[in-house]
């Protein structure tokens, strides 16, 4: 028999499809092939002010759901987010998003390691299940993200509407879809959470939109830093 | 442009930008900022275009897009309008629906053949005899239409955004403005909306003469800009109501749609025209239209005019116009009594005033490209008619018409405001406004300047404390003196031509006709008539309809009531509607491996599924062939990541399956998998598909692809009622699946892991979890399109590293990818019959032969109830498997051929293919239970009519393995 | 141009006459009270009175004549449908369309433009051969055509849809047709109103009087009326009405909508439907588009527009026809469906005697407007129903026989 | 577009929904009569009125009832089956 190793494996990022093979830089972060960077620093510097799109589907997430998720996590130090619907930020690392009630998706940003602790603990436990994630997701950022955003979403996303720690399960360009407002180095931006298998599709409006007005591809380096 | 005012305050036009263009062949210039219809005014050209109908010429009627009398073709667009859109550097336009140009449009004939052409003429005639209506038809229908389409207009995509505020308001005159000042000083998030390019609407151009005005206009304006709460769409209208206050507003670049917590509605009023002969002559217009082209683009609307007026509003038009230079020739009032207002600053000027007169007829120039002077006649008010013999002959170039006003209320109709007939305006008002609906300013019956600026604080204050703000009650109160607008400004003519509706050309007698035929309600005089159907929606026309229905029954206007107000405001581009069709659509991780080796591909739902894999050259049924014959000779792999993947959990796990399906579950053993079928309570077949239990209280469970999301959506709505000890986890999206399956498929699967793959250890029907290729996979072996098929589920970001190595493992024994086409014939060859495909909308368990999957004696599950009564009554038709002669070479029958015997229908072909690897023609039909047995032959009805005989087999087809 | 004008061109007065006598209030009893003065329920009078000359009947309106569902539809008259009872029923119809303005001397309009169902999928092309096979069958001229056959008709559509839902062929219905759809309404009032039904607008029914299973009298705004027969053919009223008798059926109301551009000089000649995406057009003879789409998707008792259904179909109409951006929509309006689970219509006798239903006419109504009166009119007068619409009884659910149409009539107006 | 309130993700357009068709209750299958049953799988309540209904927030998956009102379209309360008693008055 082909001896594999796991650690070895390449995962396909959701969004690839859709993303320059050539054009852009690839790397691979958290064992999954992404793109990293789509033009010179400066021409992403420029969008991101503008209007950047970045891939940040490589991040490492966990789901759990069930009714006693909430104290399963809280055993294992995840902070919780105290009302349905809603986030919050455990460790500087890791967002931990309240999906209604009773369901979490935790994702660690880049140097976060909670989600590879949760996933070692294979142990089945009453009321606790697990939720395996291929999302893809997306930060939007700059002065037109409200903008962008007007055309793809009906909700009033601006911040007097989207408070800080609300998270909305709604539609983003017709396909169901999880946003957030989030700070990251001091500047607002939305966070975008859709199944992978739509990936493609939404980082194929979001470009389109965003270089209509004035913006395009960003590499999460930018935004995220380990 | 020799029409062209010296500058005048606040004009809309450029002088230091000139913009040439051409019109009907002639060049013409034009000042940025003019429309199409002021520069050719301007320029003394009268003549803009020609009637829908009778093809009369026609001029300026509204110049504000409450009439259709200008629409005009750049041969690239069509119907645009061009008393509204703005004149570009190198136009070169022509007006729509003329044959032969404007000015000598051949089809002006049938303006004199009018009387052959009554009220409903199309009705009456031409049905008889009946071989003669297409060509008829032929004629009507080249004759109708107003432009031409032009086949390469380009798509345009226009943007649609979403906004959100505290109080939209419609219409920024002086009504809107003020109102929108006022909710955004109490800090209310305010957004006001304007068709036109510039705010100010009425307080713009109705000066009487005095400009000062303006200043009014620009204290209101530079308030606006000073408060950042306001958001301002000009160029912009509001296009509909529609539920819980959502608004489009159209602009040239695209769509907003404003999600309003209330709206303030201070659309104004449109100007309606007296109805006399000759009312629609080029040179005859509407006294605001007369206002516009003088103070927005500095032109003035004719040199010698008569005012013919039945209201005060007349009086501010002559002395607008004679500001302006234009001799007013006479003013003609059509009440007794005249202005007490207007009278002497009239009489101070020196224009001659006729009260109790009205314009009995315009007279066109001798070409009939405009109005040489109009006949006057006493008026008798009570009667409606003209005296005529008092007529004399005044010589004019041009004249203004006021009559009086309707409210622009569509958006208020639209959202269900109950509206009444106030005398005191002669208007429809708003009596009862829905929540969160407010009306201001002329809209409401409000027409004094001062008093409508309190209107419009009055309603935002009402909105203020609508949402929840403290703002005081202050009404104003309702109109006092002289109607603004006339409660019958008609003059019959016993030769007619006296228009209500210039979009459709009908005349007063039109009505009259109507109400004798029996279309006496408003609706039915609208669609007998057309009144009001024309692309301008009735805005210059329905008031003047009502009144004449009103007058014709002997009824007050608020007995006629009005015709339904329905969306559009103004008709919307298609472009603008459609906007960027957003297509969503799903595609696996394995979609760039499959493009890059050629598949072409399949819409399933929302999924692109690879259908199969031509070489270069191969047709379609080759490389199915090929696919299907791998798979049955060495082993095929398909990428089956779409399909609905559904995890179970939890102690009561087996109890919900068997309430949700048909079979058996709570005595199934961990690792082994069972056939599941879905019904709906009346007992039709919905989907089937695998559950396979992992553990005491996971079932792992994957059904067809496209039905997935509403099995899921069942599933989660059972257990809202049952409310058992379950979760459930959609892992559709996060899994993906493939399929290798054929003789060869265990062996290339034993080079990737080390589990045991023998069929003792791993038989038919059970589920395994291992590493494959180093991937944690589920493997459940199934004999979908074969039976020694390994489905593999694992997450989908591994799958094609799991693909990857399964085909590099194949190469040596010819694995092939194979897709959702060549599925089909495979699972068809092992005798599955496809819930979709097989089964139709109404196709019970019995009718397929599934009898032995459903467990009739369990307590419950969705459909059962239902069973017991289909289970009593004689089967209608019953799915067989069925195989064409051997070596047959004649029509190949097509799935949907019926199956026939004489003129009975006994059923139909649900499934038919060749099967290269069998060499013979297998499906799957429906026949009556009485041929259903094995060796039956029915006849099926090829395409052609060709009859096939096909007979009763055993499925299935192939022959699998045993104890496997 | 036809001499029957020429006698408006000479007379002086207008000489065409009242389509329909205006009665004050309705007589104390009637042989036959008919429910809505819609096309069909005024079909019913005529057929009622010519073919069976009972002729003492009243036709109740609540509002103004065809002003239901009759003059909201778009006009689209077929018989391409899936099962043979539905194909021979709305083929009966179609042949009497054919001779309707000659019999009913005022002018249809009708027009046989031949009526392509556009299919995008393999799936889709199934069910035309399907229905293609039926109407065969039963002698009706349809059949599958490909791409080309549809490039010929009608050269303008992108076959491609914009690369969103390329067409892989179509069912093409040489009889498909449209026509105005108010005329048929008023020729059939002014018919029955010549044989000497009544007909009553601004007339509601406000309540039916039952006694031991029997119909005898309806309660109205204008008064009681004593009759044993009582034809409800008001479309989506009719949960209202059958609520006043304490009959259940099937029958849910949802919304359909449609919308029109403004004229243009015809280019379409052919009817379209496309079923995958919700779209059927046609061109009037007065220039404009008229189209509408699928079904509202949830239940409403309201004629009521909606902006997403404009914005879907247009983005649609822009697929099939990228040049239209720029042509503009200039009214959207509704109609009230009366929706069957198996989209076949419920006709003929019910439970209570003496009360006949004409109903369920979901989106398929107006094609079915002279043959459901024909045989509605069949039913009152023998007091059963006719073979014809044996399928359509109502007792079929109780019995678990639905028709099978669903697959056709999805989107197929 | 009309706008609904789920009762757990709040009010939204109704194009994040599905109509679930009226909330019924079916008749004890073991000891109704088939016509009663045949009449519980097909007939419905179609007459204009206050009804409760079954709607589906796609983007949350979440199952609920509504009372509306089928003439005028105006919806009372929106919860969760079982839940009445934490009633969210639609709009707010």
């Amino acid at each position: 028999m082909q001896q594999f190793d796991v650690k070895s494996i390449i995962q396909t990022s959701p969004v690839a499809h859709a993303q320059p093979r050539d054009s852009a830089k690839w790397e691979v972060i958290n064992s999954m092939d992404t793109a990293v960077q789509f033009a010179s620093a400066a021409i992403e510097d420029a969008r991101k002010k503008v209007l950047g799109v970045a891939d940040v589907s490589c991040l490492a997430r966990y789901g759990v759901k069930g009714p006693n998720a909430t104290q399963w996590l809280l055993e294992r130090g995840i902070a919780i987010p105290t009302t349905p619907n809603s986030w919050t930020m455990c460790e500087q690392k890791t967002l931990v998003l309240r999906l209604g009630s009773s369901e979490f998706l935790i994702e660690d940003q880049l140097g976060g390691s909670a989600c590879s602790r949760l996933a070692s603990d294979t142990n089945r436990v009453a009321s606790v299940y697990k939720v395996p994630r291929a999302d893809a997701a997306f930060i939007v950022s700059g002065s037109e993200a409200l903008n962008l955003l007007s055309e793809l979403c009906s909700l009033d996303l601006r911040e007097k509407s989207l408070a800080a720690k609300d998270l909305i399960m709604t539609q983003v360009a017709g396909i169901s879809a999880t946003v957030i407002r989030q700070t990251l180095n001091g500047e607002p931006v939305y966070r975008i959470w859709c199944d992978g298998t739509y990936g493609p599709y939404m980082w194929e409006v979001l470009i389109e939109i965003a270089t209509e007005l004035g913006g395009g591809a960003v590499g999460l380096v930018q935004y995220q830093s380990s | 442009m020799i029409f062209r005012t010296p500058k005048q305050v606040g004009e809309w036009v450029n002088r230091t930008k000139k913009i040439n263009f051409t019109f009907e062949g002639e060049e013409f210039s034009a000042f940025e900022g003019d429309t199409i219809s002021s520069a050719l005014w301007a320029a003394g050209q009268k003549v803009l275009g020609r009637s829908f109908k009778y093809h009369r010429a026609r001029g300026v009627l509204s110049l504000a897009n409450h009439d259709v009398n200008v629409l005009v073709t750049d041969g690239i667009d069509t119907n645009i309008r061009a008393d509204v859109v703005e004149v570009k550097q190198g136009m070169v336009l022509t007006a729509v629906n003329t044959s032969g140009g404007v000015k000598k449009d051949k089809n002006s004939y049938i303006d004199s053949i009018s009387p052959l052409l009554p009220v409903g003429f199309y009705y009456k005639a031409f049905h008889t005899p009946r071989r003669l209506f297409p060509f008829w038809e032929s004629v009507i229908r080249k004759a109708a239409g107003l432009g031409i389409v032009n086949f390469d207009y380009p798509r345009i995509l226009k943007r649609k955004t979403h906004s959100h505020c505290d109080v939209l308001v419609v219409g920024a005159g002086p009504t809107g403005l003020t109102a929108a000042c006022t909710a955004a000083e109490a800090g209310l998030e305010v957004t006001i909306v304007d068709e036109n390019r510039q705010l100010g609407g009425s307080l713009g151009y109705n000066r009487a003469g005095d400009s000062s005005v303006v200043t009014e206009l620009d204290s209101l304006m530079s308030k606006v800009a000073s408060l950042p709460n306001i958001k301002v769409m000009t160029g912009a209208y509001a296009a509909g109501y529609y539920p819980d206050h959502l608004i489009p507003i159209v602009s040239e670049a695209g769509i907003n749609k404003v999600r309003a917590k209330s709206v303030i509605v201070a659309s104004g009023a449109f100007e309606q025209p007296p109805v006399f002969r000759y009312n629609d002559l080029p040179g005859v217009m509407l006294g605001s239209a007369a206002q516009r082209l003088l103070y927005r683009y500095a032109v003035k609307p004719f040199n010698n005019g008569i005012v013919v007026t039945a209201n005060d509003y007349g009086y501010r038009v002559a002395l607008d116009l004679f500001q302006a230079g234009t001799k007013i020739v006479a003013l003609v009032d059509m009440r007794p009594t005249g202005s007490t207002a207007y009278a002497a600053a009239l009489a101070k000027r020196g224009v001659k005033v006729y009260t109790g007169h009205c314009v009995y007829e315009a007279i066109a120039s001798s070409d009939k490209s405009g109005v040489r002077g109009a006949i006057i006649c006493a008026y008798d008010e009570k009667q409606s008619i003209a005296l005529t013999d008092t007529k004399f002959t005044l010589e004019c170039d041009g004249i203004a018409m006021s009559a009086g006003w309707a409210p622009a209320g569509a958006l208020l109709y639209q959202a269900g405001t109950g509206m009444q007939f106030d005398y005191g305006v002669e208007q429809f008002v708003p009596s009862r406004l829905p929540n969160g609906m407010f009306a201001a300013g002329k809209v409401n019956g409000i027409f004094e300047l001062e008093q409508r600026l309190r209107d419009g604080v009055r309603a935002a204050n009402d909105v203020i404390r609508h949402l929840g703000g403290q703002a005081p009650q202050n009404d104003v109160e309702k109109h006092v003196g002289i109607s603004p607008s006339h409660a019958y400004p008609m003059v019959p003519h016993p030769k007619g031509k006296n228009f209500v509706d210039f979009d459709e050309d009908i005349q007063i007698k039109d009505f009259v006709n109507a109400a004798k035929e029996g279309f006496d309600n408003i609706e039915l005089m609208k669609r007998f008539t057309t009144v009001g159907m024309g692309p301008s929606q009735g805005k210059h026309s329905n008031m003047n309809a009502i009144r004449i229905l009103a007058r014709i029954r002997g009824l007050p206007v608020e007995k006629i009531g009005t015709t339904t107000s329905r969306p559009f405001f103004h008709p919307t581009p298609i472009g603008h509607l459609g906007g960027r069709g957003f297509h969503s659509h799903r595609l696996t991780s394995l979609h760039d491996w499959h493009q890059a080796n050629g598949a072409v591909f399949t819409d399933i739902g929302a999924w692109k599924r690879a259908a199969y894999y031509p070489a270069a050259g191969q047709s379609k049924e080759d490389a199915i062939q090929t696919e299907a014959l791998a798979v049955r000779k060495t082993a095929g792999i398909i990428d089956g990541s779409s399909f609905g993947k559904i995890e179970i959990h939890g102690p009561d796990a087996a109890l919900f399956l068997e309430r949700f399906f048909t079979g058996v579950y709570t005595d199934q053993k961990v690792g082994s998998c069972r056939y599941v079928m879905l019904l709906d309570e009346t007992g039709v077949v919905v989907d089937d598909g695998i559950a396979s239990r992992l553990a005491d209280d996971l079932f792992y469970l994957s059904i067809g692809t496209s039905n997935a999301a509403a099995v899921y959506r069942e599933m989660q709505r059972s257990q809202q009622m049952w409310q058992l000890n379950i979760g459930l986890v959609n892992v559709t999206g996060a899994f993906g699946a493939i399929n290798i399956a054929g003789p060869a498929a265990r062996e290339i699967l034993s080079t990737l892991t080390d589990l045991d793959l023998s069929y003792e250890s791993f038989p038919m029907s059970s589920v395994r979890e291992s590493h494959v290729a180093g991937v944690e996979t589920r493997m459940i072996r199934v004999a979908f399109v074969a039976d020694n098929g390994y489905e593999l589920h694992a997450p989908m970001g591994q799958i094609p590293h799991l693909w990857n190595a399964l085909i590099e493992a194949g190469k040596k024994h010819a694995l092939r990818p194979f897709g959702s086409d060549t599925q089909r014939l495979l699972r068809l060859e092992m005798g599955h019959a496809m819930p979709g495909v097989d089964t139709d909308g109404l196709t019970n368990p019995f009718e397929i032969g599934a009898d032995w999957a459903i467990k009739m004696d369990k307590p419950y599950f969705i459909g059962q109830r239902s069973l017991t009564i289909l289970a009593k009554r004689p089967l209608r038709k019953q799915l067989v498997p069925f195989v064409l002669a051997e070596n047959y070479k004649g029509e190949m029958p097509m799935d949907c051929n019926l199956v026939v015997d004489g003129r009975d229908i006994l059923g139909r072909v649900t499934s038919i293919s060749y099967s290269k690897y069998l060499d013979r023609c297998i499906g799957f039909a429906y026949v009556t239970p009485a041929r259903k047995e094995v060796g039956s032959v029915f006849q099926i009805r090829a395409d052609s009519g060709a009859l096939v005989a096909a007979t009763v087999v055993k499925s299935p087809f192939i022959k699998t393995l045993k104890g496997a | 141009m036809p001499l029957r004008l020429l006698k408006f061109a000479l007379s002086k007065e207008h000489p065409a006459p009242r389509f329909f006598k205006s009665h004050e209030t309705p007589k104390k009893s009637y042989d036959v009270v008919i429910i809505g003065g819609g096309g069909h329920g005024l079909a019913a009078a005529y057929y009622l009175a010519k073919d069976h000359g009972i002729t003492n009947v009243c036709v109740l309106e609540k509002g103004y004549i065809g002003g239901g569902n009759t003059g909201r539809n778009t006009t689209i008259v077929r018989s391409n449908y899936l099962t043979p009872e539905g194909v021979n029923f709305y083929d009966a119809s179609v042949k009497i369309y054919e001779g309707l303005s000659e019999e009913l001397d005022l002018n249809l309009f009708y027009s046989t433009r031949g009526h392509f169902t556009l299919a995008h999928t393999e799936s889709a092309m199934r069910t035309m051969r399907w229905r293609a096979e039926v109407n065969k069958h039963v002698g009706v001229e349809s059949r599958v055509v490909g791409p080309d056959e549809i490039a010929k008709a009608c050269p303008q559509l992108d076959l491609s849809c914009s690369g969103q839902a390329p067409i892989l062929g179509a069912l093409f219905h040489a009889p498909g047709s449209v026509a105005r759809h108010d005329g048929v309404a008023w020729g059939y009032a002014r018919g029955a109103d010549r044989l000497g039904a009544e007909i009553y607008q601004n007339t509601e029914v406000l309540g039916i009087d039952v006694k031991n299973g029997k119909v005898c009298g309806v309660k109205t705004n204008k008064g009681y009326i004593e009759t044993k027969q009582v034809l409800s053919a008001v479309a989506g009223f009719t949960p209202r009405i059958t609520e006043m008798v304490d009959l259940e059926t099937p029958i849910v109301i949802h919304p359909l909508q449609a919308c029109v551009t403004e004229p243009m000089k015809p280019w379409l000649n052919t009817i379209l439907v496309s079923g995958s995406l919700h779209v059927y057009v046609s061109q009037s003879s007065r220039g404009e588009l008229v189209m509408g789409s699928s079904l509202d998707p949830y239940e409403v008792h309201s004629t009521r527009s909606t902006l997403d259904f404009v914005e879907g179909l247009t983005s649609h109409m822009l697929d099939m026809f990228p040049f239209l951006s720029n042509v503009k929509v200039v009214r959207q309006w509704a109609g009230m469906a009366d929706m069957t689970p198996d989209f076949a219509p419920i006709m003929g006798k019910t439970p209570i005697e003496g009360f006949y239903l004409d109903a369920g006419w979901g989106t398929w109504g107006f094609k079915a407007t002279p043959i459901s009166g024909k045989t509605m009119a069949q039913t009152i007068a023998n007091d059963s129903a006719p073979d014809l619409i044996h399928s359509f009884r109502l007792s079929r659910f109780e019995d678990y026989e639905l028709t099978g149409e669903k697959g056709a009539a999805s989107v197929g107006h | 577009m009309k706008l609904l309130t789920c009762p757990m993700n709040g009010t939204r357009p109704l194009s994040e929904f599905v109509f679930g068709g009226e909330y019924r209750q079916a008749p004890d299958q073991d000891t109704c009569t088939d016509a009663q049953w045949a009449a519980f799988v097909h007939n419905r309540s179609g007459a204009p009125g206050d009804k409760k209904e079954w709607w589906y927030h796609s983007p949350s998956g979440t199952w609920f009832i509504a009372e509306r009102n089928t003439l005028t379209d105006k919806v009372t309360s929106t919860y969760l089956l079982g839940q009445k008693d934490t009633t969210q008055e639609a709009g707010k």
